[in-house]
């Protein structure tokens, strides 16, 4: 809660085009020289059985969501700054889907936080994802281990994550 | 009139992203989707899931109301999230 | 225990110059574009109270140390690949001291291995750590709670990295 | 002879990182410690805190094991372990 919540908003990104996890990496620790941790998540297109990757969104709802899951990850955990960007549209395998930094002043509370924001963003934020592999088009449902793995962020009194 | 907007698997299913829904005066979500799917069965059972959640005008609605759906509304049918 | 135990040699390097924690984790990634799941922690010189840290280590005893750690890790988590990066020597603020990566097909493992290897590297390798602040010289002794996090991964029953 | 290292505070306290040790035969490494200490009562009680370690020819020593320490050993003492 050190930064006004203007910053949470930006810290969030939508983009349509591929873009590069460490470089934003490299750019968010230059920009949080005074944290001592920083933690980061990256996931990617999966090579072999997938040719691409189609991940559609609800514009208007999904910048606002996400930036409530950086307000809740602030609250639960001492932070010093968040970076999330999650790529949209079409993207082939190796390229980036999504991308989640923290900073903080000791490593389990960036870890912890970068843990709950997948979480989050696997199960509560309005995206839907399609493998096409040749002519087939399948929708991705979530698993049931990533909707029992977000749940449990759901209960205050839970320390898991912060075990 | 209601926007109504699908997405992901139900998109497929409506065979649209999205659709303007004549009606007037308000309507229960049920009587709502009755009218959305108008006689589509596939469309009809899709949206009434248990796992295909409602946004209003941008809003996710907490499944435990009882929505009203109003002309001019946004009205969004979501199957189960897969982002990250 | 997809690679042979000579990976877990090679994953593991002491360095006594500066490095480049994004760059790493960018040839990391790219080394294991079939993963879909890559996790990484950079610990760093905080800025601010310290002018220098001094890190030593018992050079015969810290490279197989860790490398001991990383067959730990393997065994305990579903792992593609490991990097760790720890650097010795003077080093001044902002610059990293420690990086964990971690590449996996799901991101539970891959997050929790970095957890599990940062609380290791924490208590269990030969490292010393001293502050610099003008003329004072102050050595680092572990936090209570570095050690019992640290504690909790002798347990073979222990899941708590992976809840 | 032994070669005895000591690291982080310990090499502070010892004045040096690293002395060897002359002796002859096999020493416990109660008696070892006071023959490296040799009378300096600071560096005598670092040697024996619980917290410290000791490694034999660069090998953690399991603190449960009763020591023997020969000529030719490398002897390490190190306290708590910062690294990361």
């Amino acid at each position: 809660m050190s930064e006004p919540p203007a910053t949470d908003e930006r810290a969030v990104r939508i983009v349509c085009e591929a873009f590069d996890p460490e470089g934003e990496i490299a750019a968010f620790r230059a920009a949080h020289a005074h944290a001592g941790a920083i933690a980061s998540f990256t996931g990617c297109v999966r090579g072999g059985e997938t040719e691409a990757l189609a991940l559609e969104h609800y514009a208007d709802l999904t910048h606002r969501t996400i930036a409530g899951f950086v307000h809740e990850a602030r609250a639960r955990f001492d932070l010093m700054g968040v970076c999330i960007i999650h790529r949209v549209g079409r993207m082939a395998p190796g390229e980036a889907i999504v991308l989640v930094a923290c900073a903080s002043a000791h490593r389990k509370d960036a870890l912890a936080a970068v843990d709950c924001l997948m979480d989050r963003l696997k199960t509560d934020a309005p995206f839907w994802k399609r493998e096409e592999t040749g002519e087939e088009r399948r929708w991705i449902e979530p698993r049931a281990e990533d909707v029992a793995a977000a749940r449990r962020w759901n209960d205050p009194a839970s320390e898991d994550g912060r075990s | 009139m209601a926007r109504v907007m699908f997405f992901g698997r139900l998109r497929d299913i409506a065979q649209c992203s999205e659709r303007p829904v004549p009606f007037d005066g308000a309507l229960s979500l049920d009587a709502f989707r009755r009218l959305v799917a108008s006689g589509d069965d596939d469309l009809a059972r899709a949206l009434q899931a248990e796992s295909t959640r409602v946004a209003v005008n941008a809003t996710i609605a907490p499944r435990s109301v009882d929505l009203v759906i109003h002309p001019g509304d946004e009205v969004a049918f979501m199957p189960p999230f897969s982002g990250g």
